[in-house]
């Protein structure tokens, strides 16, 4: 599902080009839970965009979902998205539209039939446990609410592959696990997931297979 | 998916709210002062047709020629070329003209112990020959022949005329050029906002997976509705103005220029108008880069 | 704290980017626009003067006065009101300028046997009577004197001169209101981009304690320079125009408005302009409000 | 420096009002460390978005720093600002300047004397380990970066009140401990802090004052 080939990222930031990340090889297969660990800035959100053509790779190879991503044309970059789900750090929601119409935004970009669209919808925010919150606009949520909006969008078409940026970082311990569970569960009905966490206890937790990163380099792959 | 887009289209329009407002009028602003140009190069073209139509050169006979011989000279004279028409004004027809033109004063004409005036052709160039060279050579023509005396009118009077022409393209052409720009650029920059307003959206919605037409396309839909409705309020704008106007000015039209009546935009010239503002609003919505922010 | 205001100022021009340039250009547009009708305006206003300065009611005398009572003469005419001056025109000098106006053919006059043309006096109405009305009453007046056969002139010229004055004066309130609401519109619509382009960061820096002033001033300044900006390029092409035209259309203007030259706006005008494009901006810059977006 | 005198908010959204805090009341003296926890959506953010203005108890009376909250006139809000440091939940910088630009900015507005500015701005970007980072744009920081600005910019002024939402909350361990005790160490230098987490376990070791808040109600004040 997902092969990186001695990939490292650097950032153009002027005088000083930063290395994200340096001579990345792994693989995740079809079906895994994989965990992203590693401290702040260690690399995790750069890596993941990397997966879904946010940034392009400065050197090695990536192959994501059956697509080559240093050969992937723009035109067909959408394509690759659809198959991902992705649950931002930052949640990244459509400022101008309800909680509802954000999730409902990706089916119809899909071409999903209109009578579909509503009960799905409504199916991912109740499983995030956000249904009362549906007629909520963005600015009106809690960070916490806004984190499970995003996952709530990113599992609504059922991915292939889910890449879940510290997914429960704005959620208290209660919350925290029973979307870890939530995500679980996507797991076990076929779709690869991907974690990236900055808290070593909760990759210990979950008792899989943990990636870490610190310093933009793979420093450990256990588990 | 095409409802979709539609309503994407209309969200757009709504976002842009009291600038899309500002963009809609400054679109009509734009198409209203074209069109009122267009208007006003549509009579003047007309006047000036009129006025080609009017322009004479008058060639004095020595003799007054015999009643029987007069085909015969206007058939001389049309053969030099470039000519439309030839009249001839005998020496009776031209004191008549003379006193109808001394009005309060042709009493003086009554006086006179016999017609000074001669007989003349009055001659219409034809299309060609209606320019300043071309009137002159057809002067230098007449005068060449043996019946004529002396030739008069015609060179100056073209060469003001077409100075008019010439000054009036030139207006013309600079006034369309700085409107075209001023609608392009307004279109761009009303699209702009609405673009910038998006451009997180725009991000977002790339993240997700909508491809560039269900993110462009609407952008596109909300301009050409800007520009149309711009051109649409133009259009009836300017039929108010030329229904209010036209009948207190013809009879300074007809004092200036000539006219007997005020023209308005044909049918298919009104369609190119409503064509042109959806076109420019169109490529407002195409060209405009939210990436010009920094 | 004023450098910090004036570099957040020069912050917003650069935010405002390729945007902000269009509405320089649209400014400059609008006032260059303004400026041209108002140069026009100047220009007609002068040609309108010499045109009242021009205006003339003739009264045709019954006899021919002796030469030494035409003063007592032009001074009872003086005395009925309302003129600005008197000119006496004797037979001989009426017949004079009859011959000069018949031109080619003049020799009809040498053919006369006797000067059939009256004498007359040339009447030039005050500012005040140079109108339809005024005019009329004045013929009357006129014609009420014991010297005076006959009255001409005047009424139907000043009619049609008063009519195109109020025509152009409508035209130049319609093209002064519609290009100054467009001048509005622009800025506003400049500034409420750079505004949007800065709304996070003015929510923000409200958070951390910024004043309003310090919010807004930088608005204002950026309007202000876009403003002036714009008024500097129109009056820079206005003046080019100028110099490049007049010289071409000076000959033009001597034979239609009777004007030797076309003037340019004066020192003060320009000052005006400029400072009315300074104002625009500033105002746009007040006006504009980020919240109209959803 | 903080008294509420039964504090409710009611968020006007459309045909349901939400109350986002019900009857609450409390006082922080000047000096004090106090924690506010509570679960994901509890109120915690709007609690303290109430302390520094950015909007008025539905119900209630709100005192901060001397001034009366809500007969606060809108041109007297940038002084009570002044006098306070925020760590917001979601950073909030200025995307256009950076991080350097964004901690000096706080300090211009205030009218600090030039020579000062860089000096001070450079200390505080050095306490919260970001001084490596000072000329990126918001855009190039990783999520715990921009949290760590977002703290360097409450600290520059040295403020009578801080209040901090969740300013570990995109941070791994480590640097999460490091920023504490940052925190820690202002609050001995004379600082009130109001800290808010949804992390039980942050309140819990902090072994401070704990104001719990759940569904909007203070349902605990000990410690
Ligand atoms: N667009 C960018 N331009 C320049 N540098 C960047 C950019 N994005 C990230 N960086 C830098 O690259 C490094 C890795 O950032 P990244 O966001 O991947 O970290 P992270 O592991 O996700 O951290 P966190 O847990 O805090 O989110 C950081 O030092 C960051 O400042
Ligand atoms: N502007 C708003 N309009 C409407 N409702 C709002 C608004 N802001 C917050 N709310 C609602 O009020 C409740 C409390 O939100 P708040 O942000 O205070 O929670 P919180 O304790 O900070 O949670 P978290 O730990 O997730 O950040 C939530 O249900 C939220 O949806
Ligand atoms: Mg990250
Ligand atoms: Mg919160």
């Amino acid at each position: 599902m997902i092969w990186l080939h001695h990939v490292a990222k650097l950032y153009d930031t002027g005088p000083v080009a930063l290395p994200a990340l340096t001579d990345v090889s792994f693989s995740v297969d079809k079906g895994e839970f994989v965990v992203l660990s590693g401290p702040s800035g260690a690399g995790k959100t750069t890596l993941l965009r990397l997966l879904y053509r946010d940034e392009r790779p400065s050197e090695g190879e990536i192959e994501v979902a059956g697509f080559d991503l240093v050969t992937l044309r723009r035109s067909r970059i959408p394509l690759l998205r659809r198959s991902i789900g992705i649950v931002f750090q930052d949640a990244k929601l459509l400022a101008g539209r309800t909680v509802f119409e954000n999730v409902a935004f990706v089916l119809r970009v899909l071409g999903t039939p209109r009578g579909e669209i509503t009960p799905r919808a409504f199916q991912a925010l109740k499983a995030v446990g956000l249904s009362a919150r549906a007629q909520a606009y963005p600015a009106q949520l809690s960070q916490g609410e806004a984190q499970r909006a995003s996952l709530a969008r990113a599992i609504v078409k059922a991915p292939a592959l889910l890449l879940a940026d510290e997914p429960t970082g704005n959620l208290d311990e209660d919350m925290a696990a029973e979307i870890l569970e939530l995500i679980k569960e996507i797991w076990t009905r076929g779709t690869t997931v991907l974690l990236a966490t900055h808290r070593g206890a909760l990759a210990a937790q979950l008792k899989r297979r943990t990636l870490t990163l610190r310093a933009g380099r793979l420093v450990k792959d256990e588990g | 998916m095409f409802s979709f887009l539609v309503g994407e289209a209309v969200r757009d329009l709504r976002r842009a709210g009291r600038v899309g407002l500002s963009a809609v009028l400054l679109i009509t602003l734009s198409l209203a002062a074209l069109g009122a140009f267009w208007l006003v190069s549509i009579n003047l073209e007309r006047a000036v047709t009129q006025w080609r139509e009017r322009l004479r050169v008058v060639a004095y006979l020595r003799d007054e020629p015999r009643p029987e011989a007069v085909a015969e000279l206007v058939r001389k004279v049309q053969a030099v070329g470039g000519i439309q028409r030839v009249r001839y004004v005998s020496k009776g027809e031209a004191l008549e003209s003379l006193k109808r033109a001394l009005g309060a004063q042709s009493s003086v004409v009554d006086q006179l112990p016999r017609n000074p005036l001669p007989a003349s052709v009055e001659v219409t160039p034809d299309e060609a020959t209606a320019t300043p060279e071309g009137t002159r050579e057809l002067v230098q023509r007449l005068t060449a022949l043996r019946e004529v005396e002396e030739v008069q009118g015609g060179a100056e009077w073209v060469e003001s005329l077409a100075q008019w022409r010439r000054l009036f393209q030139l207006t013309g052409l600079a006034v369309g050029a700085v409107l075209a720009l001023a609608a392009i650029l307004t279109v761009t920059t009303a699209t702009t906002l609405v673009l910038h307003a998006r451009r997180d959206e725009m991000e977002i919605m790339r993240l997700v997976g909508a491809t560039e037409r269900v993110i462009r396309l609407p952008l596109l839909l909300q301009g050409m509705v800007q520009g149309l409705l711009g051109a649409l309020i133009a259009l009836g704008g300017l039929e108010a103005a030329h229904a209010l106007l036209a009948p207190r000015l013809e009879p300074l039209l007809t004092l200036t220029l000539g006219l007997s009546r005020a023209a308005f935009l044909s049918a298919p010239e009104m369609l190119l108008l409503l064509g042109g503002g959806a076109g420019l609003g169109a490529l407002g919505g195409v060209l405009a880069k939210g990436r010009s922010f920094a």
